[in-house]
């Protein structure tokens, strides 16, 4: 199981037990969303349940973990809803069991929530297209790739490159904008590599997340293009650091997860300890580089600490 | 009640050809049957029979021909449309939905509904009344019929085919697994139905039978008809002759041959499914008949004997040596051979070639240096063929695109290939022409020659009389009496078959009871 | 009687037999003194049962496949096909009661089109409807245009909401649906002559055909069929997530089908029963239900369904010996 | 003589017959004036059959086991953890070789317990690998602790590199162990007595067994041998990605099969061809080559691999008339 508890000075009351639902359970992203989600619950004294759809990715699959929680009668949840909208029903189903819910990483509709702690997604599209624009000069070829069909961060953080490219670099050119890197590393890699086939001279690429970012750097590595060509990507792993610093990589746009999962936790127990809280918490976006992958504060969001939630 | 010539026949066949690939099955065959009668349909194997019968019956369509039924036109468009123009078949091959129980098989395409709802009742009792007629009601209509062994399978058959009020009955070898009981009430359904105004079309290689029961005939020869006329007053050896072009002398040869020590035998065997244990023995050079009623559980203790049941009990002793092992391959290794009654079902892997059927319980002759050599594999399945004189284009031909007797030969090749010291024989005539058929006496006489030994399970009680040296009954389950073959005649096999004792002296008649 | 009391006994077994596999898991979390409380609560039997809503509607098209000696490889993209026409009708502003139509229709058309490939070119169904699983599924992507497609809130919501509005139905609308047809397709297979032919054409088609069955007409009965509840189970899918979305459902095919085989069907044909559907249905979905509730990690849950399957069938197949 | 020259023009037939459907792709974007320069390259080619290992090997296995009637659902998921296990060897410091072996040992395992319950318990391989399916999914996370496992380059990785390391290979060193095994399978079917008795098994096994074929030993071995060509897979995966992912490969069960049904392969057993498969790999793998390189958007692609499938079969389907 995994449960982070601890028997903290809260002595003789019950510990409170909170869900934490991610969008799936197998990326570092959401590695790093428990782990800072964990180290709240230890701070706090709470329970977590972690928990994602069997499936990655699978509304449906959310939508029955979040109903089987509140047949469980968790005291609170965290929740990183696959849909803005499909989630809203069975959100306001524990709102009805007295259930508050927290909403971290993508939005969600309505207002049932107490509070939303994410990301601004549209802003990591920003700032990727403004490196890649940077280091272009402004002109060149580039592929802007895709990572799945209806998946609402990426695509916010794909629009967010996409306009930040028409209005301010208009000499860059848009090979491809409409293929789909697929959810796993391989079908990214296969993508990638067709499209080098195609175009050979690409001379920028911009990928969403971590899969479709670490599979198009592969590609880039076999074709011998890696370094040759501006690539902007999302997310870290140690792969993708290490694409950072042999300068496969000219820019990965971080989010800071880890204090995403930790915030989503200390909001809701603040919430159920009846203490205010704020109805939106940015945790904000950086990019890391060559130059500053370094610095402490880069670092701690290029590696996160994962060791509270060894399995 | 046979009509005369200037009766119009209810069914005329002229011209009708069918090719598959480059076999032709049919080549321009002509045909006639007048209503009211039986009409036989007699030719060697892979003569065409069969093929001819689907394409009346709408299974198959005809390259070229034309039929009429009652003077029109009649092309089905399949065997819905030959059902409706009155044609019912009982196909050469077993042809039951396993999973549906006995009652379901029967009513199958005839059910009995009320806009589309089953009237159980009403089928529940023509199901019944119909399996009386066949002489069987104590055949479990509840049972699903993939577990019925093949002679209540073919019961189930002859039922289906009666239930459909037909004008043109076409019964393709509707008695090769059943015992001679079952075949004279067959027979006796098949009198009442002509003088019913039904036309019956009947094909055997039971010659006797035909000759009982037929009011005409007609032979046909490599898809062709090449004779026809009233069964009255023809010689069995004029039949012959037209079907395959030469006279034959003898119709059961018997082979000299003498006994040894024994080789095989059974003490207390007990399969999972056999009702009683079972003791025998086998010499060298023995040919043991074993007779018996449908489900008298012969099939069954040559499974348990075989491995392909579980055995439960008792002592397999081979060669003075207890066999140990449960399955098929220790057997094969102490040179047991076994020929399944179920050629289609287990007998033949019907998608591979002649020659991997011929030779797949043996591929070691044909090993060089490791490999497998497919020409010298096919080389040895044409000897076979030769030897056999089996009707197929070559070794790589599929074995399903055989005629079913031709199957049996391949089936029976497998056996003297794998060179087996004792053979196990379940119904190995069933479906063969005669001419075939005493090939077949003749090698099964040349093996126990050369010391083999032979178990020959068999229905048909002129081959068992004809050829073996000792002949044992069952009786539900129980071998209930084994005597040198001199000692026993039709009737008294007969009446240990059907009331498990027979009298020492052959008495007159006995009629079942059972 | 000894024989008529062994009978008895044999038919007994026969009938709960399916039920023990279900007992057996309700039985394992009902133990377990963390979730023993909740787990058989009224509240989480409803959302067990509403879960199972998608599934069961595609596992009773499944099963007459199955039946009918097929496979339908595409009934999991049908469902996402069929769920985006609904919300893709009801955004255009349709009248509800028109969407649904379409969605079903939808599905129908889909399962016409595998039943008429099976039967006029003669192909496998397991390629055809493999053929036909990314058909449907790129469509669906292409009619919502690579997006989930929102729609306003109709009574087709109220399908699959937990607490029905007629506070009386106790249970959501799309479950009593799910039991209506269960019974109504139980008793087609049982009493009907399509339901026999059905069978016959599963167990031994040569056979079927040659005792005068129109077996090309019953497989395009049965895909079609088939179709129209993926097509119901589509709209049901639309009405829970409340948004057309062309990626629901992947790999849900083979869920359907294992309830099916759990239940008793056999893939060569000729065996399946409704009423073990439904079992199969509701062992997966309690299996589910249980893991998360007790909060294990999903490979845990994977890997336990997955045994969980195989020794399902293997009980299955020991009673039937 | 017109028969004996019927005879040749059909066996020639037979044996261009499988190429048909894969010129005809390739023809298709040979032609199409968008890519037509590009599609034949020599890099083009090299990159599509590196693309083709992981499945090639996964279809090799599944050649075997639908030959001999069964089928293996479990070989995504196998791969998958094999992959998983050669990583978190070589990070455990394990040298390269050794981890190689463990991973497709691994593979091997896992083949041999599907054959071992099919065979023992005799359940459908359906079912079995359905479980098995789970199972290894379920394994390969827990093992890899929900994340991919980072693991230190070696030569391991070498053997997916496009362009290989003594370039005298031209092709990546994975690609050679496809067509080395290939034909070595190809041999083994064609001409020893194992692949006779293959075949024998799946065509019908009841006459296998009459035969005296120990038909559980073939099909565990069967199993065990795909399994290997699985974990042989799973190690050029990990060698792809440089990373053990224990989610990929999701759902590639159904293009491994289909691969082998297009090739030839009939899922109710006994026929089936190694070369057929890889051509249906093959096919797989342009298809998808071509409709990326052309732009098209992935429902499109979707809908024209789904329709591919079925022609390609309809296709061999006439061929054999
Ligand atoms: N489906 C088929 N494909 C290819 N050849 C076939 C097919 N069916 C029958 N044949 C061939 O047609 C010929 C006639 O076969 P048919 O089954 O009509 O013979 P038959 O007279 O019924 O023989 P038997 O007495 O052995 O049943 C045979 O040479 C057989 O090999
Ligand atoms: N009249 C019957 N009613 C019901 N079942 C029967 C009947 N006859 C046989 N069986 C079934 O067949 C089995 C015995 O058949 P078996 O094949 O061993 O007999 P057989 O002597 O070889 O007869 P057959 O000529 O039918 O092959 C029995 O276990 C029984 O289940
Ligand atoms: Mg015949
Ligand atoms: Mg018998």
């Amino acid at each position: 199981g995994k449960k982070t508890s601890d028997a903290s000075a809260s002595g003789g009351a019950k510990a409170l037990s909170l869900a934490v639902i991610p969008k799936g359970t197998t990326h570092e992203f959401w590695k790093s969303i428990h782990a800072g989600a964990a180290r709240a619950a230890r701070e706090l004294g709470v329970e977590i349940l972690w928990k994602g759809p069997q499936k990655e990715d699978d509304r449906a699959q959310q939508i029955t973990v979040v109903e089987d929680f509140i047949s469980r009668g968790v005291d609170g949840i965290v929740l990183a809803p696959l849909d803005d909208r499909a989630l809203m029903r069975p959100v306001r189903d524990a709102v009805r069991e007295k259930i508050p819910v927290v909403i971290i990483d993508s939005a969600l509709q309505g207002s049932d929530y107490v509070s939303y702690v994410s990301t601004d997604n549209y802003k990591g599209g920003v700032l990727a297209a403004r490196r890649l624009g940077e280091l272009l000069g402004g002109q060149g070829r580039i592929f802007l790739i895709r990572y799945q069909e209806g998946s609402a961060s990426t695509v916010q953080r794909e629009a967010g490159f996409y306009d930040t490219v028409k209005k301010e670099f208009p000499g860059l050119v848009l090979l491809v904008q409409d293929q789909y890197a697929g959810a796993t590393t391989e079908t990214a890699y296969q993508l990638a590599e067709n499209l080098i086939s195609r175009f050979p001279d690409v001379e920028g690429v911009f990928a969403p997340n971590e899969s479709s970012t670490f599979g198009t750097l592969r590609a880039l590595q076999e074709s011998r293009l890696a370094g040759k060509v501006v690539f902007v990507g999302f997310d870290s792993s140690p792969k993708l650091i290490q694409g950072l610093r042999d300068g496969h990589i000219q820019g990965l746009v971080l989010q800071n997860p880890d204090k995403m999962g930790y915030l989503g936790v200390k909001t809701i127990v603040a919430h159920l300890r009846g203490e205010p809280v704020e109805k939106i918490i940015d945790t904000g976006v950086v990019l890391a580089t060559l130059d500053n992958m370094d610095a402490p504060e880069i670092r701690a969001l290029l590696s996160p600490d994962l060791t509270l939630i060894d399995d | 009640m046979i009509p005369g010539p200037a009766a119009p026949p209810v069914l005329r066949m002229s011209g009708v050809s069918k090719s598959f690939g480059a076999t032709r099955a049919l080549d321009g065959v002509s045909f006639e049957l007048g209503r009211g009668e039986v009409h036989a349909l007699i030719g060697e194997n892979g003569a065409g029979k069969s093929t001819m019968m689907k394409v009346l019956s709408g299974a198959l369509a005809p390259d070229a021909g034309r039929m009429e039924i009652d003077g029109r036109p009649y092309a089905p468009s399949g065997p819905l449309d030959g059902l409706r123009s009155g044609v019912a078949m009982i196909y050469q091959e077993l042809t039951l939905a396993p999973h549906m129980t006995v009652e379901e098989n029967v009513v199958l395409g005839r059910e009995v509904h009320r806009a589309g709802w089953l009237d159980r009742e009403a089928m529940r009792r023509k199901v019944r009344e119909t399996l009386e007629l066949v002489g069987h009601p104590e055949i479990p209509r509840d049972a699903p019929v993939g577990r019925l062994s093949v002679g209540v399978k073919q019961v189930v058959e002859i039922a289906r085919a009666l239930l459909n009020e037909s004008r043109i009955l076409v019964m393709d070898e509707p008695t090769s697994s059943l015992p001679l009981e079952d075949s004279q009430r067959l027979f006796e359904i098949i009198r009442r139905l002509r003088d019913q105004g039904v036309s019956v079309i009947y094909i055997s290689h039971f010659l006797e039978e035909v000759q009982r029961v037929a009011d005409r005939y007609t032979v046909l020869r490599d898809g062709r008809s090449v004779g026809s006329g009233r069964m009255e007053g023809t010689r069995l050896e004029d039949i012959i002759q037209l079907m395959v072009g030469r006279e034959l002398t003898q119709l059961i040869p018997r082979v000299e041959h003498t006994l040894g020590e024994t080789v095989l035998s059974l003490d207390g065997l007990k399969g999972a499914r056999m009702a009683a244990p079972i003791s025998l023995t086998l010499a060298r050079g023995e040919i043991l008949g074993i007779a018996g009623l449908i489900g008298s559980g012969r099939t069954e203790m040559l499974r348990a004997l075989f491995g392909l049941d579980e055995v439960e009990g008792g002592a397999i002793v081979v060669s003075g040596e207890a066999l140990a092992g449960r399955t098929p391959w220790t057997r094969i290794g102490r040179g047991l051979g076994l020929l399944s009654e179920d050629r289609q079902g287990e007998g033949l892997a019907l998608s591979m070639s002649v020659a991997d059927n011929m030779t797949l319980s043996d591929l070691t002759p044909y090993r060089r240096g490791g490999l497998l050599s497919p020409s010298l594999q096919r080389r040895g399945a044409s000897s076979w063929i030769e030897k056999l004189q089996i009707k197929a284009r070559g070794p790589a031909q599929p074995v399903a695109d055989l005629s079913g007797g031709n199957q049996q030969k391949v089936a029976l090749a497998r056996l003297l290939h794998q060179k087996a010291g004792v053979f196990l024989l379940d119904e190995p005539t069933r479906g063969i022409d005669v001419v075939s058929k005493s090939q077949i006496y003749e090698w099964i006489g040349e093996l126990a020659r050369e010391g083999k030994a032979v178990l020959f399970v068999s229905s048909y009680l002129p081959e068992l009389l004809g050829i073996s040296d000792t002949i044992a009954v069952f009786h539900r389950g129980a071998l209930v009496e084994s005597r040198p073959v001199a000692e026993w005649d039709a009737t008294s096999l007969m009446a240990a078959a059907t009331v498990g004792r027979a009298p020492r002296t052959a008495p007159s008649s006995p009629r079942s009871s059972a | 009687m000894s024989r008529q009391h062994r009978d008895r006994l044999s038919k007994a077994l026969n009938f709960f037999g399916p039920f023990i596999g279900l007992l057996l898991v309700i039985a394992l979390f009902a133990l377990i003194p963390e979730v023993q409380g909740r787990f058989l609560r009224f509240a989480n039997l409803k959302s067990v049962a509403t879960q199972s809503v998608i599934v069961a509607l595609g596992a009773l098209g499944m099963t007459l496949i199955i039946i009918s000696g097929g496979i339908d490889l595409s009934a999991a993209s049908n469902i996402a096909l069929s769920s985006v026409i609904a919300a893709y009708a009801v955004n255009a502003g349709l009248p509800p009661l028109a969407a649904v139509a379409l969605g079903v229709a939808t599905g129908g058309l889909v399962g016409l089109a595998n039943g008429a490939l099976v039967t006029r070119l003669r192909l496998v169904p397991f390629i055809v409807t493999l053929g036909m699983m990314g058909i449907a599924r790129g469509a669906a992507k292409w009619i919502a245009g690579n997006q989930k497609i929102d729609a306003p809130m109709t009574w087709v919501n109220e399908l699959m909401a937990k607490t029905p509005h007629p506070p009386w139905l106790l249970l959501a609308p799309g479950v009593w649906i799910v039991i209506v047809f269960a019974v109504v397709l139980a008793v087609v297979l049982r009493s009907t002559v399509f339901g026999r032919h059905v069978f016959a054409v599963g167990s031994n088609e040569a056979t079927a055909r040659l005792c005068g069955i129109r077996t090309d007409r019953v497989k395009v009965l049965v895909y079609a069929l088939a179709g129209l509840f993926c097509g119901l189970s589509g709209v049901m899918e639309f009405s829970r997530l409340t948004v057309g979305d062309p990626t629901v459902a992947v790999g849900l095919e083979l869920d359907i089908i294992a309830a099916v085989v759990i239940g008793g069907g056999s893939l060569s044909g000729g065996e399946g029963s409704i009423l073990g559907t439904m079992i199969g249905v509701l062992i997966m979905s309690f299996l589910r239900n249980g893991c998360t509730m007790m909060g294990w990690p999903n490979y845990i849950q994977e890997i336990i369904i997955g045994a969980i399957i195989v020794i399902a069938v293997t009980l299955d197949r020991l009673r039937h010996r």
